[in-house]
């Protein structure tokens, strides 16, 4: 299935803008940042820790809308879903 | 109106939209650029998601405080030492709820709209980080 | 600045004239004539001590909060709904010490600065009670 | 001597915007303010209450500084004293 990822601020310059991904159906988060991270070093560290844990501070949108860190394992992504990754906000 | 663009904007005219025979005071946030020892800055958005939280913060806003009108543009691309970064008006029958709905908005786009902000120095450039990072 | 005056003035200008390097953040509060069922209101003052007592306000908000301007206008004579009474304007390296600035000069503003509003209404006129009387 | 009292907003309306009053040497507050109240009893009723003691309400300013409800009986005024009398303030 094809999805969108979007990202933005450090992790636009280090991951792309804007990219469509070709994921197997049943697909989540882990598994698109699994998809990204396997590009390069720079990409890995950016998306995990040592422990191969997502980093603690990416926020993520799926249709524009937040998922909190609880549903990130879970959450199953479909068709032409836009996915957003980015840092702490700092805009005003 | 809630607005976010590459263009310059008038905070003056945000002002006098918000004249109106209910309204007794209008409270009006202006964000410029700083010196901090940098030359310039350059804001980036994600504009669909952002344009959504800022219409979420507004609609906060007129329902928690006695306000009448909230106005909010954000300015992205790249900026210089003094341009307008953002300008939040809140018009209201009595002056306390104009400020603290003002300064309401000004805090909750700090922590939840994506917008981010690189600043460019003599030694090179670095994002900022969130205050609620 | 410190001015009374009998004519319009442009909140706008005051915030173009607000920009530093040092100021992030820029709070204005605007005052206008809200349609409290009156027609018009009429704003007396005693020059000569209020703009002594506004020089005063400005002088402690200097002193108390950590800001770079502060620009009060104030209108006297007849006024009409909608039509501007008074603005603040506070400049600041951080939004949170302008807002509290701008605030605080309102607030003494009309606690101690001799002026005074009449309403009139289609029934006749009234002295407006002062906040503190 | 020569003291100016100038009135402002009710005050203004009922004891006029500005007069030159000649009082007895060693005047103070109350003398001034005798001699305005002698005049009619809108004015009386303005400045005194039933008591005959001044009104709570009434700001004095002489020569531009407040004086406070504690040194209304004690103030001496001199020669060319500014004396202005008003009701409580609402500008803003």
């Amino acid at each position: 299935m094809k999805i969108t990822v979007r990202a933005f601020a450090r992790f636009r310059e280090v991951v792309g803008e804007i990219q469509a991904l070709d994921l197997p159906e049943g697909s989540g988060i882990p598994a698109l940042l699994g998809a990204l991270a396997s590009r390069n070093d720079e990409s890995r560290d950016l998306l995990f820790d040592e422990q191969g844990m997502i980093r603690e501070h990416i926020i993520f949108m799926v249709n524009r809308k937040r998922v909190g860190r609880s549903a990130l394992q879970t959450i199953i992504l479909a068709e032409g879903d836009e996915v957003a990754i980015y840092p702490p906000v700092a805009g005003g | 109106m809630i607005t976010i663009t590459d263009e310059d904007f008038d905070p003056g005219a945000c002002i006098d939209a918000a004249r109106d025979p209910r309204v007794g005071g209008i409270v009006t946030f202006t964000g410029i650029v700083r010196d901090d020892g940098i030359t310039s800055i350059e804001l980036e958005t994600y504009r669909e998601a952002a344009l959504q939280e800022l219409g979420v913060i507004r609609d906060e806003a007129l329902s928690r405080y006695d306000i009448r009108s909230v106005d909010i543009i954000h300015r992205v691309g790249p900026l210089a030492i003094g341009d307008h970064i953002v300008v939040i008006t809140v018009g209201a029958p009595h002056r306390r709820d104009a400020f603290d709905a003002c300064e309401y908005i000004i805090d909750r786009i700090k922590e939840t709209v994506p917008i981010w902000k690189k600043e460019h120095t003599a030694e090179g450039s670095r994002w900022v980080p969130g205050e609620h990072s």
